[in-house]
């Protein structure tokens, strides 16, 4: 195997007295299908936000793909091929999913700071939002404004939009969150058709999804790392069941 | 354009370059606009006014509504813009457009320099921080009296446009038609911009600066760039003034101005380019009629307007507006607010 | 955008169409320009009001013609100003402009005037050299240069030695410092020093001090018609009164529409002017009336009766011309003209088209309960300084 | 020279005054009211109309210029100002413009244009002489009477369960609902406070500022501005600190340096908000 796509070397953050997230360190391998689970509150959006440099570490490294970018803004790491979807939509509302996409992939390919040619005259651009339209299956909606879609159309989009910057990386900020059940099968389709060169990471509360998902499991409470392991093993873990699936009544 | 093989690749393709093409109703109002000027000679004086604060409106849509940054200062741009032509013109320097891209160029270039000072700070800070550049600014032109004639203000004479349309009060309808051809060339590229990745770009740094982020794009360079193009339209606003009226004075860096171009602006309607040309027209013929009527107390009516506006709901107003165009004009409905 | 933009197309050309003032061919438009609103709004008001005060005593009739007086507010922006001149003569054809409030503005019209060839009346601006950026300026008010050099003059006669002058830092307050110092020195006073205070600055307390400090015999000021009580409370806060230290100035810093309300503070106050509405004459007790009666009880200022002077010009103007309203038959009538203001005797300088008047020394005293500039010496026939030094 | 630091440290007391209102309207509630000048503008008029017209006495007058404004601030809060508090801050400075606009004309119309003079009793007029120093009788007052202001209201906000109350409701104003607090009653008491404060200020400040006129509203528009900004959203103290800055800095600077006198104060604002975007004395979270 070769290196890691995204690692974490003992990272720290401190907020106050709080110790957010406590010497982590674990490593995504390309293509890896890998969830991070864990009680609320036991710091996952925070080692997100370390990972993705929405904050900085009080200590410790991330690596992508083998360059140290502790130090690179967020927007840069995007560029290096690390992307994210969020928890909470974060989309924007009154621009349409084909203007969405589009402006990711300008973006991505270094013509977004174009001011003069009219965006999407590009035939490669027309055809890489034709290809994420009709994966994600948003044709229907596509030149509609985005706050006028489905909440999980909405969802779809969000993870489309990850896409567009062509990751390396993807974390999956717990994307089913709040989808209606007739429209979950969707959503599985989508995360079981991403690339398969992709590494991702699935934040997520919802264990059949984890568990249909993940190859690999990282178990994060109080901010440390439990443990490690596959679906099976994880299943298993006494101290996993103690602090977390218990709660759930998940066996 | 390539042949786009399948029906949703031209769709895509349709739907982007959606607004790329003049529609008829543009063309009617920029004939319309051109027809005004010819139409009434003996109100040049008015019109220029209006195409001047109309551009001076449009380089504010450009920050406020592209991007949603809100300032108070931007009349530092238009009384820099000013300064720069009417000084190149009192040292009988060259032609009107050279003073015009001095102008522009001054103040584009005050904008790069002062845009850092946006990207922190909520609202609150970024509208005082750019008050206090234009105050400033107008206190610098203040003490530099041997410059700029200080609180006298600058009189000078302006050559003809392109050495053949004199722009004085004998060429009073040649000042507003050259005001005309310079908003117009100016409001083109801004649509050009607006639709551009660039514009796209700003769209979603205004909807969603989190994501924007999250996207790769970096909004702090972006927000930089736009209020440097702003600026220079500011200033290019502030030049045709200063050419058109042939005098300069202090109070081209005050709130007021700052704050007028932000009503009409509002007036108009942010985010579609034409609200402030749209919304400099309905202020300046209104303060027109009703300062005639009234000369001390027209302001109470301004206010009361401006009360109502906000109190009704500037969104509610544009949907009733919206909703009224489909009826006439169906296609106008699905343009959202982009 | 489409229904508003049709409206709007509708009525903005209903509103340009029709705004031309129901201009028939006996009428005669005088576009009066003012600062209305904003910080020079009381100004405007003592102008309109005496500009309406003469329509509304002497007819709006004068040798067969309809005088239509169109008062614009120009908020104090010149390019405002400018825009409104070039309109008035441009859509409602006015026969002159009148007004201007402040140096700034009157030069702004500077330029149409020549070049409409319209006569522009400068009822307020006070800058000396005004009157030259056009050969179409005429002056019913007065230059500063007319007040200062007197009220040096007067400073000499009176045993006043070494003066601190204090002027807002603008073209009339430049003009009052030089023309003061300079005749001051020439007669061998001593400036101790010279302040110049911003235009916009409500408080004058440092530079108070600064005179406090430099204990002159006196201080000669000029601050525009508004800031007078400010300064005079100030003057008095500072204790500089009891120190011994006369206050002198031109007749702005005591200037009447204020006089009354500023307070015993200015009590003693020695100025130079041309007009102080206790000007004892048949004319001015008559016009003061009128005034007060005719505006709820507001004392007319010297504002006022420059604007009553410039109606008068132009009635006088067009008797002379016979109904004549062209630019120049109108500018030719008014050189020389002479006639007899509540302030006294005026007239128009052919040559420089300035007001002649006499200037009086006032001192400020309470008469009847009330606060008034009791003028007690009179200069006669006064030519502006600064052009008569030229000629 | 210390004289030179006490004139500062009253100009910046009366400063205080001014924008302390405005510093809780904005630094606690949020909202941008740049008509807040137009309630020290009432207050103005109505210390220097009840001396003119009823002869009333300079001390009497002050509690109605708190008063008046305060009840006209109830009842604009009750009727308009309270549907823009979660509006986008273009709309609460529009709508306050608008406010402006509407309240000059209106003073214009009813007073008239030229400036109303508040006369001061003679005790409080001329200046003493302290140590060789000389000190204006009625600056002193302003610093005494100000210092109180601001001692009192820092108390009111910081000690008392209203001013509990009121950081609660500011903070979450759904959650201090579910505490029973009656969130509506807290800012409308909050904004006639704020209200009334101007209104004293504008009653204080008139005889040092040459009497009230209608353009009172926008002539100290920048300068209270400045002051918030600068002291940040830190409530009282933060206003007080800016406030004594800007006055010591603005009447030095016009004493020694009379030529740059004017730069100073946006100057100190500009660098201010450069170095610290929520101005000096900032709770430190970014709103």
């Amino acid at each position: 195997m070769s290196r890691p796509a995204l690692e974490a070397r003992g990272l720290m953050k401190q907020f106050g007295a709080l110790l957010a997230t406590d010497s982590v360190s674990f490593a995504l391998q390309p293509g890896a299908r890998q969830a991070l689970i864990g009680p609320n509150g036991a710091g996952k959006t925070t080692l997100i936000n370390l990972l993705t440099g929405v904050i900085k570490p009080t200590e410790g490294h991330v690596v992508l793909n083998g360059q140290d970018v502790t130090a690179v803004s967020a927007s840069e790491r995007v560029r290096l091929g690390l992307s994210r979807t969020f928890q909470i939509n974060q989309l924007f509302p009154h621009l349409t999913p084909i203007e969405s996409l589009g402006l990711a992939i300008s973006e991505r390919n270094r013509s977004g700071a174009d001011f003069w040619r009219v965006a999407g005259t590009r035939a490669a651009i027309v055809a890489e939002i034709e290809d994420l339209i009709t994966r994600f299956g948003l044709e229907a909606d596509m030149d509609v404004p985005t706050h006028r879609l489905a909440y999980g159309k909405q969802r779809l989009l969000e993870i489309a939009l990850a896409l567009a910057t062509r990751p390396r990386v993807l974390l999956l900020d717990e994307p089913a969150a709040g989808v209606p059940e007739e429209e979950r099968q969707d959503i599985l389709a989508a995360l079981a058709a991403l690339p398969a060169e992709v590494a991702i990471l699935l934040i997520e509360h919802d264990m059949d999804l984890v568990f249909t998902f993940a190859t690999r499991i990282s178990v994060l409470v109080a901010g440390r790392l439990l443990t490690e392991g596959d679906p099976e093993t994880i299943a298993k873990d006494e101290r996993v069941r103690a602090v977390y699936l218990g709660e759930d009544g998940h066996g | 354009m390539s042949g786009a093989s399948s029906a949703v690749a031209r769709r895509i393709e349709a739907h982007l370059a959606r607004r790329r093409r003049w529609r008829a109703i543009e063309i009617v109002f920029w004939l319309a606009a051109l027809g005004t000027i010819l139409a009434f000679p003996s109100r040049a004086a008015l019109i220029n006014e209006i195409v001047i604060a109309g551009l001076f409106a449009l380089s504010l849509d450009l920050i406020l509504g592209l991007a949603g940054i809100v300032s108070l200062g931007q009349a530092a741009f238009l009384g820099v813009g000013a300064y720069a032509a009417a000084i190149l013109a009192s040292k009988d320097l060259g032609d009107p457009t050279l003073g015009l891209a001095v102008g522009a160029l001054a103040a584009g270039a005050l904008g790069f320099v002062t845009a850092p000072l946006l990207l922190r700070g909520a609202d609150l800070a970024r509208l005082m921080v750019t008050l206090g550049v234009s105050l400033m600014l107008g206190e610098l032109a203040n003490r530099s009296a041997w410059l700029t004639g200080g609180a006298d203000g600058l009189n000078f004479s302006m050559s003809p446009v392109l050495g053949l349309f004199p722009i004085g009060f004998t060429g009073q309808r040649n000042a507003a038609l050259y005001s005309f051809v310079v908003l117009f060339v100016l409001f083109a590229l801004a649509r050009r911009l607006r639709q551009s990745p660039f514009g796209l770009a700003l769209a979603a740094i205004r909807e969603n600066r989190l994501r924007a982020g999250a996207l790769g794009i970096a909004t702090g360079w972006r927000i930089v760039a736009i209020y440097t193009v702003s600026a220079a339209y500011a200033g290019a606003a502030g030049a045709l003034l200063a050419q058109t009226t042939q005098i300069v004075s202090l109070d081209l860096f005050d709130f007021h101005r700052s704050a007028d171009g932000l009503l009409m602006l509002i007036i108009g309607g942010a985010g579609y380019l034409y609200g402030g040309i749209i919304g400099a027209a309905m202020f300046i013929v209104l303060r027109d009629v009703i300062s005639a009527a009234t000369p001390e107390y027209w302001e109470f009516w301004i206010g009361l307007l401006l009360v109502a506006l906000v109190l009704v709901g500037r969104e509610r107003l544009r949907d009733i507006v919206l909703s009224r165009a489909a009826l006439v004009w169906p296609k106008a409905a699905g343009r959202g607010a982009a | 955008m489409t229904a508003r933009t049709s409206t709007l197309c509708v009525a903005l050309a209903a509103l340009l169409a029709a705004s031309p003032a129901l201009a028939d061919d006996n009428s005669v438009t005088i576009g009066m320009i003012l600062p209305m609103t904003g910080p020079s709004a009381s100004t405007g008001k003592q102008e309109k009001a005496g500009a309406e005060l003469y329509l509304q005593q002497h007819g709006d009739t004068v040798a067969g013609k309809t005088i239509v007086l169109a008062v614009k507010d120009d908020t104090g922006a010149a390019d405002v100003t400018k825009r409104l001149a070039q309109d008035l003569v441009a859509n409602d054809h006015a026969a002159a402009l009148m007004g201007f409030g402040l140096t700034p503005l009157a030069l702004a019209a500077a330029p149409i005037a020549t070049e409409a060839k319209v006569p522009e009346i400068v009822t307020a601006a006070a800058t000396a050299s005004i009157t030259e950026k056009s050969p179409f300026i005429v002056r019913t008010s007065f230059t500063l240069p007319q007040a200062s050099a007197p009220m040096a003059q007067w400073a000499l006669n009176n045993g006043v030695k070494k003066v601190v002058t204090i002027v807002t830092d603008y073209g009339p307050g430049v003009d009052a410092e030089k023309w003061f110092g300079e005749t001051f020195e020439k007669g061998g006073g001593t400036i101790v020093e010279r302040i110049r205070a911003p235009l916009k600055n409500p408080d004058f307390a440092p530079f108070l001090q600064r005179v406090a400090d430099d204990k002159p015999d006196a201080v000669f000021v000029f601050v525009p018609s508004g800031f007078g009580s400010v300064f005079m409370k100030q003057f008095v806060e500072r204790g500089l009164d009891k120190a011994g230290v006369k206050l002198i100035g031109t007749g702005d810093v005591t200037d009447d529409d204020q006089l009354a309300d500023i307070g015993d503070a200015a009590l003693g106050a020695v100025t130079a002017h041309h007009y102080s509405a206790a000007h004892d004459s048949p004319e001015n007790k008559a016009f003061v009336a009128a005034f007060e009666k005719a505006n709820a009880g507001m004392r007319p200022n010297f504002m006022a009766v420059a604007a009553y002077d410039g109606m008068d010009l132009v009635y006088r103007a067009l008797e002379k011309t016979k109904g004549d309203a062209s630019g120049p038959a109108l500018l030719a009538a008014m050189k020389g003209m002479s006639w007899t203001s509540p302030r006294g005797p005026v007239s128009i300088d052919p040559e420089t088209r300035d007001i002649v008047q006499n200037i009086y020394v006032r001192k400020v005293e309470k008469t009847d309960g009330a606060l008034y500039n009791v003028e007690f010496a009179t200069i006669p026939d006064v030519k502006d300084p600064y052009k008569a030094g030229k000629h | 020279m210390l004289t030179i630091l006490f004139d500062g440290v009253a100009y910046g007391m009366l400063l205080f005054v001014l924008a302390s209102g405005l510093s809780v309207t904005l630094g606690l509630m949020n909202f941008i009211n740049l008509a807040h000048g137009a309630f020290a503008m009432v207050g103005g008029y109505v210390t220097a109309l009840l001396m003119e017209r009823l002869g009333a006495p300079f001390l009497v007058t002050l509690p109605a210029a708190f008063l008046v404004p305060a009840i006209l601030g109830i009842v604009l809060e009750r009727t308009l100002y309270r549907r823009l508090y979660g509006a986008s801050p273009l709309d609460q400075v529009l709508f306050t413009i608008g406010l402006v606009l509407m309240a000059m004309p209106i003073a214009d119309y009813w007073l008239g244009a030229e400036a109303r003079q508040v006369h001061l009793p003679d005790w409080l007029s001329g200046s003493l002489s302290l140590y060789g120093v000389g000190i204006s009788r009625y600056r002193l007052f302003i610093v005494g009477v100000c210092g109180a202001i601001a001692a009192a209201l820092q108390i009111f906000l910081v000690r008392t369960r209203f001013g509990a109350q009121l950081r609660a409701a500011v903070d979450d104003a759904r959650v201090a609902n579910g505490l029973g607090i009656d969130v509506d009653r807290i800012f409308a008491i909050t904004f006639a406070v704020g209200s009334g404060l101007a209104g004293l200020g504008g009653a204080l400040a008139a005889d040092v500022v040459g009497g009230v006129d209608p353009s009172f509203p926008l002539k100290f528009l920048v300068a209270m501005l400045i002051v918030v900004t600068i002291g940040g959203s830190n409530g009282i103290l933060g206003a007080l600190f800016g406030a004594l800055l800007l006055g010591v800095l603005d009447v030095a600077g016009k004493y020694y340096i009379p030529s740059i006198g004017a730069f100073i104060i946006y100057g100190v604002m500009v660098a201010t908000l450069i170095v610290r975007p929520q101005g000096l004395f900032s709770r430190g979270d970014g709103r």
